[in-house]
């Protein structure tokens, strides 16, 4: 199979400067996503979702420290990107719904300010175009009601949604390659929240893009996505095909994970594991997992498990098996 | 914002009201005959209590402070023992050129903090960073007084630059009096080089005064920007592949300088207490200066004018201020009222 | 970029306009007019020109400036002025006065009579700056214009000093202060119906001066011009312009006066700072007496002061000399209880300081026991002025000096104001009050009518609260006395007597210290045995003060 | 509202949550020095993070140590200097104007008395911490109990009354007011402090008001109401505590602004009288003898710059600790 990798992850370590030292956060992760390809991201909160994904397209904060690794787009390491083309994939290449609209919108910039920046240094559109007209085509495209409105508007005039679909908006101001939906509903009312996922599949499915839907729950993605990155600690701990891993899980953890209830307003599925996750300061040796794992082996303290492909597709870190 | 601006200026005549009333009577309780320290020593007793009398300084003190509120609504601020004449020819002398030294240094300090600001924040880390960093700890550190009597010596003294006190040369006269500001009527008399002559003997001053505040708000900013840039938005900004520029001075700057101009009132009316002293150290033939020697003498009605005189300006200051930062901020804009 | 370079410009702007503004100021945009020559003197401010209520130093230094007296105050006495004669009842109760014809205000109005008239009234009248020195026995009602040009002054009592104080007279322009008179106001003098021109004269002068203001400031500066029409002499090289600055920052004043923007320094600069100034800027440096001295007035009814002995002990425990030495090196000695140079002082046998006789007069003192026993119960406050920063020496050097003999002297710093205000009241005046007080008149009698008569003992210039009847007695009897040598003895006589009740530490005959440009010739300041006459102000005529022109220095 | 950056938030709660639950933790023996950490309080946890953000700007380090030795100065100056005696009625005019850096018995040189620059600026240290040291701790309690009573009860006349009386104290710059107040009175240290501690309260009464209207209809607040816990208790164990962070920033700070005008004041001759060696008259008396004997001002000046900057350094450092987000150097 020669398909082509949109997004290919090796390897990556990532931590964070605070109080007690350098933390250790993402540890030894490997991800990748295959054009057109749909791939989910599941882990508790604090596993190193946003972190990852903000390494894709480099807007870390400034107390982040990248250990190591690679992150390949198509082809090129973005860890080695220059200014110009780290601008190009950027405006291009990824695009990102973020997590929490309201803090991601500039509140002291009009809608508009914001829509028309975008639109005129994405430099996909002349100069002449009507950047209105575009803006409004585009919050029509996510079904946001009274259009001129809301691009009049401060974002601090607008709802919770609104604010998500303009930021989707945003981010689809472009045609990318791919598409990053980071929690995209984890800050908004449970009423709102099926019809943004219902938004972003429909978008999804209009666009055929490459996309990597984050979510703490594995039901918020189950029907949107072709494959299922589940992530523990800062590492991948079991990927597979979506119908095989909620019908044949391996890991521990994500059968833990499939037997906790999932609640829609995410959070919590610790129900179902006894534990949290580790210090990432001093995190424990060999698997991460080890302190809260059911049945584990001296092997486990010792030494690092590694994705193995069980089956075809379906790659898992457990030394258990 | 109107409804919100009419409420502040209430309150702030209410406080005055109020300080007027506490200054007066404090300064009628305490000892100190400011008619004594008028007259020559030898000055017969008589001759005294007529002067007293003619003040209305032998009535009771709160009729005194009703005869004084009543003229003050008329324009006039009493009889200054100090400067033998009422206060509001004092005032109308005095006040232009401490308005525009101010207003002077006000310009420097906001042109020079909001530019070290930025200056600073982005460039974090880097030595225009450090360096404005040690500038500004010389600034909030070193108290203004200090910094006068040091400019005085290295750029008058030593260097001779500019010179060592005055509003305007020896010589050159002052343009004759329209507004009662010095830049102003000069301006409007096409005098240039009066101009030129008052900028240049108002440049000490005016950056002594300037640069505590200064450094405080080039501080605010720089944090500011610091701060900001941590924010989702920005990063979102950036994720969007808008030009760093953009990011910088146009998303990430005006959130920043909030909390710089919020102090930036506070800054200013820093200055005006700092005015009293860098005035002094410079001969500035201005209202702090007058204030200050009257203050002295216990000449009690231009102690009492310029408390309120400097209230007022304070009053004014915040609430340019407070505008100001709604007009920035569209949230407070919106939500004022 | 664009916005980049917007903040490039802002800044480059902005660095060019701190540049071109300090760069345009050495182009000296000063010396309008290379021809003239200009007197410059700093003062400590502030300074009234109005000669009917302004008694301070620079009051009288504009007074002597854009005034002029009715007589002049000499080395020993007065001469003829704006009066060239004059004569006296035998009673001493009536002067009648000759005046010049040909005098001219700066109004351009030919002085009268009537002027002289009215100068008195108005003084009288308003009752405050020399106006004690006439209004206790003036008779208004009595004096009269007898012609355009001579004026007869009648007394209520006879008056021996009525004369010299007659310096202290300016001659102001009637006509042109009616013309100018404000009706209404705070100020309203009967019987004329307004304010005399108190408010006109804050900042105009209308005399007969050898300058007069063309340019006022109150609080900052009085610029005087040459009266073209003035009536007297004047040196070759007096200056163009008179200008009389408000200064005190003594940083300022090294400033302007190493740019000759400055003539002559302002008083109460310290003396090492007025010497380092004439020396590092090339100037010459000069003192003049004042009429007057520094006195540590002893408040005669406040224990420990009341008893004599503990005066004496303070009186013998002050070191004059190094104060001399270390702090006032202008001023000398005191040779009595009144400056030498004022007619009618006496000189006595000062005390120096002598450790071995103060412990001996305060061992003979009621108090010395309990002295011993509760120093601190015998706290001695010596007040002095923070107007004066020299003065602090003094009060800390008293202090350090009485601790030798077991005195507890603390220094005590006042407010000018509060220090008038505490000296006002018997019972709030300090132990010791260390003050300048000089003469108004270039007579003994003007200091020790001030000093000393209880009539004056509720003023600055007294701290001595002495109460004693036989003293008062014998100052009236002086300050009567027509005739001056008889005067002089009176004064002998009740100097004596207050000598020998030692009331004062009387701490040095005072000289004022100026610094002065190369190119300025001031006879009082360089020769002051011949020029200076003993009363304040006088010594800054500009009159006899040559200013070399620009193209001979 | 928003936080800045997820993930670390998470983990820190994250760490908070783990100490706490110590007891359930089944951890094995492995790691002994995460264990020792755990055994930690919270309150000693709390205080540990604050040292953190404290500490992570080596200037908020170098500001301690100057505050710290400013207050060493403060108390013990008179013991540590070559001539204690050149504070008071010590004169020596032989001595006079020797200048710095020339012997070792006068390391900065004397002033026009023959005293000792070094030792008077170093003495100098206790009138400026003195008057810090008064000013806030009269104005800091009074302050905030206005504060607190006021925003206690917020939208009643009590708040109308004290705010507005607070409003009047602040209606001109402190610096203005205070040289209004002691030029009238006598110059003494005393009532330049007093005039200042009355200018100043009124900023600690809005922060403690501001603190507490916004914590009133607090859940916490709101329980221990229901709870029928009295009103002082509420106000002075409920609510005090959450309004320690910014008072504490504020009062580090003020040091240097009460410094500053005490310093002010007295260089217009409203403080300290001679001889006492007080920095601002020190100043005031020296500018006289610039720049030929510039030691005699600049010393002094330098040392209230000193001080100023070092109580600036710790406030920020104090800001950083307290603050949520980083910054503020």
């Amino acid at each position: 199979m020669t398909q082509q990798k949109v997004l290919e992850i090796k390897n990556l370590n990532v931590g964070y400067e605070t109080y007690r030292g350098v933390t250790d956060v993402i540890h030894h992760l490997d991800m990748e996503v295959i054009k057109k390809e749909k791939i989910g991201v599941i882990g508790e909160s604090g596993c190193g979702k946003t972190t990852t994904m903000k390494t894709i397209n480099r807007i870390l904060p400034n107390n982040a420290v990248i250990k190591g690794g690679q992150v390949k787009f198509n082809g090129k390491n973005v860890l080695d990107m220059k200014k110009k083309e780290l601008m190009k994939l950027r405006r291009k290449n990824v695009s990102m719904i973020p997590q929490d609209p309201t803090a991601s919108l500039n509140p002291l910039f009009k809608v508009k300010t914001q829509m028309k920046d975008i639109l005129k240094y994405s430099k996909e559109y002349d100069e002449e175009i009507d950047y209105k007209a575009k803006s409004i085509e585009l919050f029509e495209s996510v079904a946001l009601s009274d259009p001129e409105r809301v691009y009049d508007s401060y974002p601090f005039q607008l709802s919770g949604g609104m604010r998500q679909r303009v930021c989707i908006a945003m981010s689809l101001a472009t045609p990318k390659d791919l598409l990053i939906a980071d929690e995209p509903t984890s800050n908004l009312d449970v009423t709102i929240q099926n019809q943004v996922l219902n938004l972003i599949g429909n978008l999804l499915e209009e666009r055929d893009l490459s996309a990597i839907l984050v979510s703490q729950a594995l039901g918020t993605v189950k029907k949107f996505v072709d494959k299922i990155y589940v992530i523990y600690a800062g590492t991948v701990i079991e990927i597979a095909k979506t119908d095989k891993l909620f019908s044949d899980p391996i890991h521990p953890y994500t059968i833990g994970l499939l037997e906790a209830t999932p609640k829609l307003t995410g959070g919590g599925f610790s129900a179902g594991i006894a534990g949290q996750t580790p210090d990432y300061i001093d995190p424990p040796s060999g698997c991460r997992f080890r302190p809260r794992c059911p049945q584990y082996s001296d092997k486990c303290k010792n030494e690092r498990p590694k994705l193995i492909e069980v089956e075809k597709d379906h790659y898992v870190a457990c030394w258990g098996n | 914002m109107k409804k919100y601006i009419g409420k502040r200026l209430f309150w702030a005549l209410v406080a005055l009201i109020g300080l007027s009333i506490f200054i007066f009577y404090f300064g009628r309780i305490i000892p100190g005959d400011p008619i004594r320290m008028m007259v020559s020593p030898q000055t017969p007793e008589h001759v005294v209590e007529e002067l007293r009398q003619s003040l209305a300084l032998d009535r009771p003190i709160y009729t005194q402070y009703f005869i004084w509120m009543r003229n003050v609504f008329q324009g006039e601020l009493g009889f200054s023992v100090y400067s033998r004449r009422s206060v509001t020819v004092d005032v109308q002398q005095y006040l232009p050129r401490s308005l525009e030294l101010i207003t002077y240094a006000a310009l420097i300090q906001i042109t020079g903090s909001f530019l070290l600001g930025i200056f600073a924040g982005s460039n974090i880390d880097k030595w225009q960073d450090h360096l404005t960093r040690l500038f500004s700890y010389i600034g909030v550190s070193v108290p203004a007084f200090v910094f006068a009597i040091i400019f005085l010596l290295v750029f008058s003294h030593n260097l001779g630059w500019f010179p060592s006190g005055g509003a305007l040369s020896e010589g050159v006269s002052e343009p004759s009096r329209i507004t009662g500001f010095i830049a102003l009527d000069a301006l409007l008399q096409g005098q240039f080089f009066t101009i030129g002559d008052f900028i240049h003997h108002a440049t000490l001053p005016a950056i002594a005064l300037a640069i505590p505040g200064m450094a405080q708000v080039a501080r605010m900013i720089r944090s500011g920007m610091i701060t900001i840039n941590q924010k989702e938005y920005i990063s979102m900004a950036r994720g969007y592949g808008l030009p760093e520029r953009i990011v910088r001075f146009k998303y990430l700057l005006r959130p920043s300088i909030i909390p710089g101009v919020t102090v930036l009132g506070m800054q200013i009316a820093m200055m005006l207490g700092n005015a009293f002293l860098v005035e002094m150290v410079f001969g500035w033939p201005g209202f702090s200066r007058f204030a200050i020697n009257a203050m002295m003498r216990s000449d009690l009605n231009t102690i009492v004018a310029t408390v309120l005189i400097i209230g007022i300006m304070f009053a004014i200051i915040n609430i340019v201020v407070d505008t100001l930062v709604a007009y920035i901020d569209p949230r407070i804009r919106y939500s004022g009222s | 970029m664009m916005l980049e370079k917007k903040y490039m410009a802002i800044l480059i702007f902005f660095v060019l306009l701190i540049s071109t503004v300090a760069l345009s100021g050495c182009v000296d945009p000063d010396d309008d007019d290379d021809d003239v020559t200009l007197l410059r003197m700093g003062f400590a401010w502030p300074t009234d020109i109005d000669p009917a209520t302004g008694s301070d130093k620079s009051s009288t230094v504009a007074f002597t400036n854009f005034y002029d007296p009715l007589v002049f105050p000499t080395r020993d006495g007065v001469k003829p002025w704006i009066a060239e004669d004059w004569d006296v009842s035998a009673d001493a109760m009536t002067w009648t006065f000759y005046l010049r014809d040909d005098v001219t205000f700066h109004s351009g109005n030919e002085m009268t009579a009537e002027d002289v008239m009215f100068s008195m009234e108005r003084l009288v009248t308003m009752g405050e700056g020399f106006a004690h020195l006439f209004a206790p026995y003036i008779d208004l009602d009595e004096s009269e214009v007898v012609d355009d040009h001579t004026v007869s002054f009648t007394l209520n009592e006879p008056r021996g000093v009525f004369l010299p104080s007659l310096v202290r007279l300016y001659i102001v322009d009637k006509e042109d202060i009616m013309d100018n008179a404000e009706e209404g106001g705070d100020f309203v003098y009967q019987p004329w119906g307004n304010d005399l021109g108190r408010n006109y004269l804050i900042e105009n002068t209308a005399g007969t001066g050898p300058y007069e203001v063309y340019e006022a400031v109150v609080e900052d500066h009085f610029y005087g011009r040459r009266f073209e029409d003035y009536w007297g002499q004047m040196a070759d090289n007096a200056a163009d312009e008179f200008r009389m600055l408000a200064l005190g920052e003594a940083a300022r004043e090294r400033t302007l006066f190493g740019d000759q923007q400055l003539e002559v320094t302002s008083e109460w600069l310290e003396h090492h700072t007025v010497e380092d100034i004439a020396g590092s800027h090339n100037g010459k440096l000069g003192a003049y007496p004042e009429g007057g001295a520094l006195y540590g007035m002893m408040h005669t009814q406040k224990a420990p002061l009341d008893c004599i002995y503990v005066r004496m002990a303070l009186a013998h425990v002050f070191d004059y000399e190094s104060q001399i030495d270390d702090i006032f090196p202008e001023s000398v000695l005191p040779e009595g209880i009144i400056p030498a140079g004022l007619g009618g002082a006496s000189s006595f046998d000062m005390p120096r300081q002598d450790f071995e006789k103060a412990q001996g007069y305060l061992e003979q003192s009621q108090y010395y026991p309990d002295i011993v026993e509760n120093p601190e119960d015998y706290e001695i406050e010596a007040s002095w002025t923070g107007a004066v920063p020299a003065t602090e020496h003094v009060a800390l050097m008293l202090a350090g000096d009485a601790e030798e003999i077991g005195l507890n002297v603390r220094s005590n710093r006042y407010d000018w104001g509060a220090l008038i205000d505490a000296m006002y009241d018997v019972d709030t005046s300090p132990h010791i009050g260390i003050v300048w007080v000089s003469a108004d008149y270039p007579e003994a009698g003007s200091l020790i009518n001030s000093r000393y008569h209880s009539r004056n003992s509720a003023s600055w210039q007294q701290n001595e609260w002495l109460d004693n009847e036989e003293i008062d007695n014998l100052i009236d009897e002086a300050l009567t006395e027509p005739d001056t040598e008889a005067r002089f003895a009176l004064y002998e006589e009740v100097q004596e007597k207050i000598f020998d009740l030692y009331p004062s530490i009387v701490m040095h005959t005072q000289y004022s210290q100026h610094a002065f440009q190369q190119y300025v010739t001031w006879p009082h300041a360089e020769n002051p045995e011949e020029y200076a006459p003993p009363a304040g102000g006088f010594s800054h005529d500009a009159r006899l003060i040559e200013v070399l022109p620009h193209d001979e220095r | 509202m928003a936080n800045d950056n997820n993930e670390i938030e998470e983990i820190d709660e994250q760490v908070e949550e783990q100490v706490d639950e110590e007891a359930d933790e089944q951890v094995e023996e492995q790691v002994e020095k995460l264990l020792d950490e755990k055994k930690e309080s919270p309150l000693k946890d709390a205080l540990k993070r604050r040292w953190y953000r404290f500490s992570k700007n080596p200037l908020s380090k170098i500001g301690l140590a100057i505050a710290l030795t400013s207050i060493f100065l403060a108390i013990f100056g008179r013991y540590v200097v070559p001539h204690p005696a050149h504070a008071g009625l010590y004169r020596d005019y032989g001595n006079k104007f020797i200048e710095p850096f020339q012997t070792w018995t006068f390391p900065l040189g004397t002033d026009s008395y023959g005293r000792c620059v070094l030792s008077r600026t170093i003495m100098g240290f206790k009138y400026s911490i003195r008057m810090a040291a008064v000013v806030l701790s009269l104005v800091v309690p009074s302050g905030v109990v206005v504060g607190l009573v006021a925003g206690y009860h917020k939208d009643t006349w009590i708040d109308t009354l004290l705010m507005r009386t607070s409003d009047i104290f602040i209606a001109v710059p402190p610096l203005v007011l205070a040289l209004s107040i002691t030029a009238m009175l006598e110059p003494d240290p005393f009532y330049a402090m007093m005039a200042v501690s009355l200018m100043w309260w009124p900023w600690y009464a809005r922060i403690a008001y501001n603190n507490v209207s916004s914590l009133v209809n607090e859940d916490f607040v709101k329980s221990a109401e229901i709870m029928g816990d009295s009103k002082l208790h509420i106000m002075f164990s409920e609510i005090l505590p959450n309004c320690t962070g910014p008072i504490l920033t504020k009062l580090t700070l003020d040091v240097g602004w009460v410094i500053i005008i005490g310093a002010s004041l007295s260089f217009v001759g409203l403080g300290a009288q001679a001889p006492t060696p007080d920095l601002g008259t020190m100043v005031a008396d020296g500018s006289g003898l610039l720049p030929t004997w510039w030691w005699v001002s600049i010393f002094p000046a330098m040392a209230i710059s000193f001080i100023i900057l070092g109580f600036n350094l710790l406030g920020d450092g104090v800001q950083d600790a307290f603050e949520e987000v980083g910054g503020g150097s």
